[in-house]
Parts: C-alpha cells; structure tokens; sequence
C-alpha cells in the first residue's frame, strides 16, 4: 500500500498536499481572493436580501432573517460532512494535515450551528409563537450541536495531539451514522403522535426575487467557509510545526507570503 | 480461548460477583431514581402514567450510562489494558466479552426489573411486554455504544462526565425506538416496527461498535 | 545460534508531540542474552520497552524478530513476548490464584506452586487489596514461572521488592536465558548476573523548554 | 491559610480550570438529558410545561450527584488525602474549600444555564426566578450533602453508584422543596415559604456536612 | 540531647481484622537519627510508618513526641513532621513547580530551586502527566528541600531513582540529620550513610491462613 503511494504519479499531489508546508504557501495565495468573494458574495446578498427583495405575504418582514438561517444550517451540516472525511483520510492514510483540517472544521461547525440554532430560535417566536419545538430538524440541529461539542471536548481533553486527532476521527465517523438516523426517527416519531403541524418548508416555493438573493447568500456563505477553515487550518499548522525550519524562518520575517 | 471474548466474558462476571454490592448499583439507581420522579413532579397516577414509558427508559439510559463509566477505566488503572492491547489476539474479541458482561450485569436486571417500576408509575396493562422487549435489545445497543464511547475516554483520567457528553447523543435514537416501542403499545398501535428497528440497531452496533472500540483503545497507550 | 538474532532494532525513533524522545537506537538480542537498559531518570527507558512491546508505534525505524519485520509477523511475536510493566496489572478484588490464573490462561502450570515459590505462601486464597506493595508485584512477578514466552520484556522488575526477593529473581532470569531465552530489563540496580550487556540510553538533547 | 479553606478552594478551581473540558461536564449532562427527556416522553409544549419544573430539578440533582463521585476520589488515588489526613489544620475547612470549589464549578453553572432549559421546556413565565433562585440555594445543599456520601465512599474503587444509593435519600427533602418553590410560583401561590426552608437547610448543611466529611474521610485511611 | 528522645515508640501493637500485623514494637528515635525499617515484604514497614504518622490508629501502646502523647500534642507533632508515602501525591495536570508550590504552601524556599536541585531542570513548567515514572517521584521528593519538619518518614524512598537521584538524596539526609533533624525511612537497599541504625520487622507469626 505504502509502496503504492509512492511511486505511482497520480497520488503525487496527494501527498504534495498532505504537506502542512505546501498548504500554509498556497492557501496564503488564495485567501486573499476568496476573502474578496466572499464578502462581495455576502454583501450583495444581504444588502439585496434584507433591502429589496419582496416582503413576505403572511410573515412580513421577520422572513428575512431567511438569509442568514438557511444558509447558515446548510453549511452546519455540510461542515460536519467535512470535518467527518477529514477525519476519516486522516485515520486511512495518516495524513497530518487531513486531521488539521478536521480540527479546524470542529470549532467553525459549532459557532454555525449555534449560529443556526439561534436564527432560528429568533424567527420561530414570530412564526410559531415560542423559541422552541421540539420538531424533527430543530431537534437534529440540537443534536448536531452536541456531537460537535463532544468532538472539541475530546479534541481538547487529551494530552496528546496524536491520540486527540484520532479519537475525535473515530467519534466523528461514528457520529456520521448518527445524524440521518436521528433525523429520520425523529421525523418518524413525531409524525406517529401527531400530524405534522409544523415544518420547516412551510414556505410555499418560493418566489424568485426572494430566492436570487438567497442564492447568492448561499454561494457567498460557502465561500466565507472555506476562507474560515483555511484560516483555523493555517493557526493550527503554524501552531504544530512552530519547531520546524520554515515556521521558524517565517516568524523571522522571511519572505511575505 | 475463542479469540478471548469468553475468556473476558468470564472474568468480568466473576468481578462483577466480588463486588456484588457495586454491581447491583445501576439496579439501586434505576428504582431510586424512578420513585424521585414522583417527588418532583407530580403523584397523580394518571399523569403518571401518561410519561411512565419515557421515565423508564431514560432512567434506564441514564443507569446504564453511568456504568458505562467502569467498563476500561479499571483496566486501564491497573495495567490490565496494557497487557490486553499487546495480547496477540483480535481486540474486538475481548471487547465484545467485557460489553457482553456489562449487559448482563447491568441492562438484563435492568430490563427484568420494569415491569416493577411499571407498576410504581402506573404503566398501562398493554405496556408491559414491549417494555421488556424494547429494553432488552435497547440497553444492548447501549452497552455497545457505551463501550465506544469508554474507550475513548479510558486514558483521560475521570472522563465520567464527558462519557456522558460523547454517547448521549449517539443514544438518542436508541430512546425513541425504545420509548416508541412502549407508547405505540399503549395507543394500541402495532409495535413489532419500532422493536424491529432497535433490532436492526443492535445487529449493525454488535457488528461496528466493538471495532471502533478496540480502535481507540489503542490510543489509550498514546496519550 | 545462526547470524540472525532474535530480536533486531535499527534506527528506532520516536517523537512525542514533535519532541525526539530518542534518535537512532540500535539493538541486538540474542537467544541467551540479557540486556539492561540503563539510564537516567526521564531517558526513555519505559518508552522504549512499550516500543519493543508493541504498545507505542515508532516514529521511523524497524523492529525485526528472527529477521522478520514485527509488522508481519505480529501474532508469533505477541505470542511469544511477555511484558511486565510498571503497573502489576493485579486486580485487587480477585485472590492472588485468581489474578495469576487469569493471567496466564492457557498456561499448563499451576499458580498455587508458583505463588508458593515466589514467597507467597499463605496469601494464594487472600484478595489482593490486602497485600502489601512488594506482595503485589510478587504476584505479577509469578507470571515469570508459568510462561513459555522467549523473550521477557521487564520494567524495573526489581521495584518494592526485598533483597530475598531479588535473588531469586535473578536465578529466574539466569534459568531463563539458560533455556534460550532472551531477556529486556530497565533497573536502576546492578544485577549480579554474569553476561548482562548494558546498553546506556542518554538522555534527550532536544529539551522541551521551547 | 485560614484553616486551609481558601488554600484547597483555590487548588480546586485550578484544577478545575486545568480540566475545563471535565468540569464543563456537569453542565453539558445536564443540557442533554434535559433534550432526552422530550424524546423519551412528549414533545407537546403543554405536557412539557406541566412536568419542567419536577425534570429540571431531577436533572440538576443527577448532574451534581454525578460530579460528586470524583470530589476525593482523585486525591486519594494520588495520595494527596492522605497528606490531608496528617496536616495538623483542622479536616472541615479544607472540606469546605473542597465542597466551595465544587459547587462553584457544578452547582453554579447549572443554575445559571436553567433559564435556557426552561426555555426548552417550556417553562411558564412565573418560573424562571423561582427556578434560579431554590436552584442556587439546593445545588448549594446537593454539593455538601454529597461530600458527605463521597467522603464515605471514596476508598471503595469505583465507588460512583454505590454513592447515589447513600446519598440519594438525604437529596429527597431538597428536591421536594426545591421543585415545589417552583411548582407553587407556577400555580400562583406564594413561593418564599418553601424557599426558606431551602434556606434553613443549606444553614444546616454547612455547619453540619464538612464536619461529617472530615470524619468519614478518616475512616478511608483505615481501609 | 538530653534523655527525652524525639519519638519513642512504646509497646506498639496494630491489628487489622483481628489479625495481628505487628506485636510490641520499641523504638527511640533522637535528634540525628536515621532509622533504617527493614523487614521482608509484608513485614509491615508501610503499616508502622502510617502508624507513626497517625494516619492509622494503633490497637494499643504510645508514641510520644518530645516526651508527650502525640494525642496531647496533635498540632505540634503534625507541624513538624513530614510524610513521603507510596504515592507521591503529585497532581498530574499542575505542572512541577504548581505542585510542589502547592504541597509546601507557607513555605518560604523557592519551588523551582528546589526543582532544577532535584534534577528537574527544563522540566519546571510541564504539566505532571507528561513526567516519567522517576520524575514524578522527585517532584515528591524536592519537598525534602523546602520543608522545615523535624522528623521524616519515607517509604522506600529510592523507589524508580536513577543511582545520581540515590546519592543526591543521602546526601540531603545527610545535611538533615547534620541540623538536627530525624529521620525513620524503610527501604530495602543500604544506604550509604553512616550511623544509619537498623531497625529488623519480623514477618508476623499469626499467619492468615486460617
Ligand atoms: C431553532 C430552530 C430551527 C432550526 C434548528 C432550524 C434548522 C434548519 C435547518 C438545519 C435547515 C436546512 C437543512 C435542510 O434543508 O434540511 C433549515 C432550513 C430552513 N428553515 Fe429552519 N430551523 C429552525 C427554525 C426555523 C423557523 C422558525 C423557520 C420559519 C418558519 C424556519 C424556516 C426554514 C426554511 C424556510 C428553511 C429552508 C427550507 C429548505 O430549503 O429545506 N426554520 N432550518
Ligand atoms: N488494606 C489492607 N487490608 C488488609 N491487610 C493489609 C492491607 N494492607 C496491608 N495488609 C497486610 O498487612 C501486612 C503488612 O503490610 P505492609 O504494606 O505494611 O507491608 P510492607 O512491609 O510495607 O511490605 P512491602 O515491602 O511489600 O512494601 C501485609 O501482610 C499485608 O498483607
Ligand atoms: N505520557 C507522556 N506524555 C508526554 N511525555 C512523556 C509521557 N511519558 C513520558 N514522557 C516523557 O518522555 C521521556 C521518557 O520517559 P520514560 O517514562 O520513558 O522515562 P524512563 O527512562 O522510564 O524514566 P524513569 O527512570 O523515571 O522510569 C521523559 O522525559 C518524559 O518527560
Ligand atoms: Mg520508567
Ligand atoms: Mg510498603
């Protein structure tokens, strides 16, 4: 297997970027054009969003926080996808900077799912009348949020970063299994008690003046992802190799990167 | 030795019989713990009754969860884990064995005891055959993932409480099928399709949980 | 014996949170060798041992045993290893037959003897939390008496233990390696064995003062 | 060092800030079994609300319980309580400075995260300062009472259940008055009256529990 | 000195579960004094030193302290004692200095002298759990150096001390007694002192086989 990555060509950039060193040099050369998408992304699609999309029929204008909580959730979730696949290329291939990335996707994830807990705790007391229900994607959420915290806890309660890594690998692989299970039995539980008085997607298809914007919030909030991790990534590579010849050279003020 | 799973099957019963006072705690904790309820929030049978199948199954949760706590950290203390993880048998064996030992020490007198605990919170008549069966595959699954979760934390020392905070959320499915199972029974629904999926639960955690045991017991060495 | 020795360690290295804890070890040993690990506190005695014991992985280097890489042949060589570690691994709550039993399940020889003959007579039916700490390692110790393991891995075997005790240690040990065997030991004692190799671990450079 | 009160207080809560990710424990126990209990039950926000105060308060006390296994247990296993054992001050104030740290890091974050579970809960309005205000007074109680137990069972390896069971009766008054403070705030009563007897308790409590700590904790030396 | 020792020891008995650890023990110990306790293991050396530290109650007989009951003298006696049991009592997640801070609170000597004179250098600042065996050990140890206490009890105190740790600690028992202090230690290596007074446990006849 080992000889396998070695010598055959195409895993060569997988192992150029399993390089801590490699990644701090090119991520410097990318941050600053994605920072600048975006923001541009995000500002569009607020100033768009909140200021001229049409107000909504029933809700009015509290249905504008729309912007923030969808997409918000989407990256929640699909953060967790990620930190998960970091940790699982980390366990398989032992990859140093895989489990970096998965360390840096556990806190972005939480502060997301907080984030989306929270928009859409505000936007339920106008709509349902109370913070909270105990509904099925609400209570997944919830959950989501306990498996990222584990995730930190145990990343944080070992002494040693090896031992850190793979725990918080192996608990986030398991966790995977977990989310849809959740999400689908409690859906199904709910439903066994009483008919579905609530959901989420209560919103009849949306119409197009409000879903460009959303898009647009979408793409940008995507973007403002990758620019997170990358710079929870470059902390934590900075952090770990700060013995090595080149973080040294850098603090020294080597070349700007 | 068949891999060592009977070999730690049998030695963790008889230390589970040397302490029996310590055994038969997550029992004590189960019925305590459930007459509690009626002290905090109300003694009136007919509500009662209307949360008994939840009551019992959380505490059932909460009993075996806390003695999930002990099933490595004594190894670990004592050097025991360190011979196991360099015996040259399969480690999911052994781990398999030991949960096999915390289950019946703990969930069957657990699930054997409910129909008692039943009759303290006013459970319906029709309840109390799933109880029994729902409890019994589920403490199953709960052992198992419990197990995944203590060897995680083996080498922090008094992980106890953040045990709690890694498996609680990989319990949740488990307590809505067990409880499902109990309340359908009661609204005279059919309850062989909850039950089922806690079955379908138990076959996919026997098969993955011990790996992914043995897995982070070998960091315990690391750390 | 043959030119391949039975255990072989080249260029071992290990690093702890990206701090050398030692560069570059090589070891023979040989069938009939015993080797001390000496040095000071905090060289890596113990870390080395649960390297060749498997329970640490190496940063780089290799260990062979009879010429084969420990990686493929894991199973011969766990089976025919014994290691004793700082921790007993006694259970408290089992008798000393008990624990010892346990311990060497599989093994066709009796415990009581072997309790017996490590100085614990009158102790084999008494639950270990009421021994004392010397007593405690004697009975790990008797694993040495009901093993077939070749090579004998022992970390400070001498600990707690009285000056009876180390004597009759050191005649196990000096059977042991009579019969082929090979023996690993860390102590800060001098052992009054003839043929004990030393092999001095010196102490890492790389201080973790950053 | 007065006693040794303020000296152990301060060692404790470094360690506790040495271990931040244990001692967040107790809190995120509690959080989480908190959303168990909607699984396992009801999510109905009107049943919710009739059994939030009586879930609150159990769950308050189990999280505290939970914690107060390791309130000793770590000094004895590393001979720190038995250096505490021949220091020439008096046993009850280090305990105190024990049980004060303990508190402050269990008892004092459950009871200012509560709102947040009454939320979840669906707690009435007329709740919330009741719920905060016997919680801060009972978890105060919970965590001295506890020493007590702990103390007990601190030379018994793996001593956590045997604990609930000793203990768990000396919790029953404080969980009555503490769930009724709130119930009777709820149903419009006046709730001063069982608060105070809180109150009294906790007076009680702290003249009474390190005392009994320090003895029993003698007897840990001898085992 | 005039004739009232430091610690006499009178007619000391102790009992567990009926059983008999040790009858009638006497023992004086003056200024100056080391007291070596020997004995084989499970002779009981722990038991009678926990005795002398109160830390377990004798079943009959005294021990005076300057003259007087420890009973009367509780305070005094336990202000100027110092006890180095099997456990070091080190916290593994505070770091060396942290402890040893800690563990001699009102003392005015500065921990981290004491900690680079035991050998810990470079190692002030790091948490416990990542310290050897050894070096958990001499944590425990640099107590020694910051203490005023008249009387040490340690037991077996060489236990995982490299041979430079062994000669570093005699000769700081050396200084101790030189100022008039005491020492009763068990152990089951020589000490390379002088005037060291021995002092032989015999195993307990009343054997448990019952
Ligand atoms: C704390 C409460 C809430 C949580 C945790 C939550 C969670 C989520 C999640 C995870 C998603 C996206 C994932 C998916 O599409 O499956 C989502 C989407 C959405 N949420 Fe929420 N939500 C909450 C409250 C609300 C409220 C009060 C409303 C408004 C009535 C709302 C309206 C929506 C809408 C319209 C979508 C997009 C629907 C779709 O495209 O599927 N949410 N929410
Ligand atoms: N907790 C206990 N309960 C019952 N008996 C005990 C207990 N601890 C020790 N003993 C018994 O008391 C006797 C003396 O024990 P002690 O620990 O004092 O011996 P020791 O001389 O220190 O031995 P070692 O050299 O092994 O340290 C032993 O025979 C032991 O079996
Ligand atoms: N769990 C750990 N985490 C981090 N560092 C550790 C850990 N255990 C040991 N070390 C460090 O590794 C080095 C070697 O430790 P090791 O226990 O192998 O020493 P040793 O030679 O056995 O010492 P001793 O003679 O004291 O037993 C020490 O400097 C120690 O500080
Ligand atoms: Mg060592
Ligand atoms: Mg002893």
């Amino acid at each position: 297997m080992n000889r396998l990555l070695n010598w055959s060509p195409s895993w060569q950039w997988f192992h150029r970027l399993g390089s801590p060193r490699w990644f701090y040099q090119a991520s410097g050369r990318w941050l600053p054009w994605l920072s600048l998408l975006a923001l541009t992304l995000l500002l569009t699609g607020l100033v768009w969003g909140l200021g001229f999309a049409p107000q909504d029929a029933k809700q009015g204008n509290s249905f504008r926080i729309i912007y923030l909580h969808v997409p918000v959730s989407f990256l929640a979730l699909a953060g967790y996808y990620i930190m998960a696949i970091a940790g699982a290329i980390g366990l398989i291939w032992k990859m140093k900077l895989s489990y970096m990335v998965m360390k840096a996707a556990a806190p972005v994830g939480a502060a997301l799912t907080f984030l989306a807990l929270f928009t859409g705790a505000v936007w339920g007391k106008p709509t349902w009348g109370t913070y909270w229900v105990w509904d099925a994607r609400v209570t997944s959420m919830l959950i989501l949020l306990f498996l990222y915290l584990g995730i930190l806890a145990l990343q944080y309660a070992f002494h040693s970063n090896e031992a850190g890594n793979k725990a918080s690998a192996i608990l986030a692989l398991v966790g995977t299994a977990n989310i849809p299970i959740i999400y689908k039995s409690v859906d199904w539980w709910y439903t066994l008690h009483q008919p579905a008085t609530i959901k989420l997607t209560s919103a009849p298809s949306m119409h197009p003046d409000m879903f460009a914007p959303l898009l647009v919030m979408i793409v940008g909030f995507y973007c403002f992802y990758t620019v997170a991790l990358l710079l929870f990534t470059r902390a934590e590579i900075l952090r770990r190799e700060r013995k090595s010849v080149w973080v040294r050279e850098l603090a020294l003020g080597g070349p700007a990167l | 030795m068949h891999g060592g799973f009977s070999a730690y099957l049998r030695r963790d019963l008889l230390l589970a019989y040397r302490r029996r006072g310590e055994a038969a705690s997550p029992l004590i904790f189960f019925i305590m713990v459930s007459t509690l309820i009626p002290l905090g929030i109300t003694p009136e049978s007919g509500r009662l009754a209307e949360i008994a199948p939840g009551i019992i199954w959380v505490m059932a949760l909460l009993a075996t969860l806390l003695s999930t706590d002990g099933l490595f950290a004594n190894d670990y203390q004592d050097g025991s884990l360190e011979q196991l993880l360099i015996s040259p048998q399969l480690l999911a064996m052994p781990v398999l064995g030991k949960v096999t030992a915390h289950w019946m020490v703990t969930g069957l007198p657990l699930t054997l005891v409910s129909p008692l605990l039943g009759v303290m919170l006013s459970l319906p008549q029709e309840g109390y055959l799933p109880l029994l069966a729902s409890l019994a595959l589920g403490t199953a699954c709960l052992s198992l993932i419990g197990a995944v979760g203590a060897a995680l934390t083996v080498s922090l020392r008094r992980g106890g409480l953040l045990l709690s905070l890694l498996v609680m959320p990989l319990y949740m499915p488990v307590i809505i099928f067990g409880s499902a199972t109990v309340q359908s029974a009661i609204d005279g629904f059919v309850w062989f399709g909850p039950l089922a999926i806690l079955g379908a639960m138990l076959a996919a955690a026997v098969a993955l949980c011990p790996l992914a045991s043995a897995g982070a017991l070998r960091l315990a060495s690391i750390n | 014996m043959p030119n391949t020795s039975l255990l072989t360690v080249e260029r071992l290295c290990f690093e702890r949170d990206d701090c050398n804890v030692f560069e570059q070890i090589d070891l023979r040993v040989n069938a009939g060798d015993i080797v001390q690990i000496e040095g000071i506190n905090g060289s890596g005695k113990t870390t080395l041992l649960r390297l060749l014991t498997t329970a640490l992985q190496p940063t780089s280097g290799t260990i062979s045993y009879s010429g084969q890489s420990i990686d493929l042949c894991r199973y011969q060589y766990l089976s025919d290893i014994l290691y004793l570690g700082h921790q007993p691994a006694v259970k408290m709550t089992l008798t000393a037959a008990e624990n010892l039993r346990w311990m060497t399940a599989g093994s066709s020889a009796c415990p009581e003897t072997a309790l017996v003959a490590v100085g614990l007579a009158g102790y084999v039916d008494v639950p270990c939390y009421s021994l004392s700490a010397g007593q405690h390692r004697r009975v790990a110790l008797a694993r040495l008496l009901m093993t077939d393991a070749l090579v004998w891995f022992l970390d400070e075997p001498f600990t707690a233990i009285d000056k009876q005790g180390v004597g009759f240690l050191e005649n196990c040990m000096r059977d042991h390696v009579k019969r082929g065997g090979a023996i690993v030991l860390s102590s800060h004692q001098d052992l009054r064995l003839d043929g004990v190799r030393k092999y001095q671990l010196m102490p890492h450079t790389d201080q973790r003062g950053l």
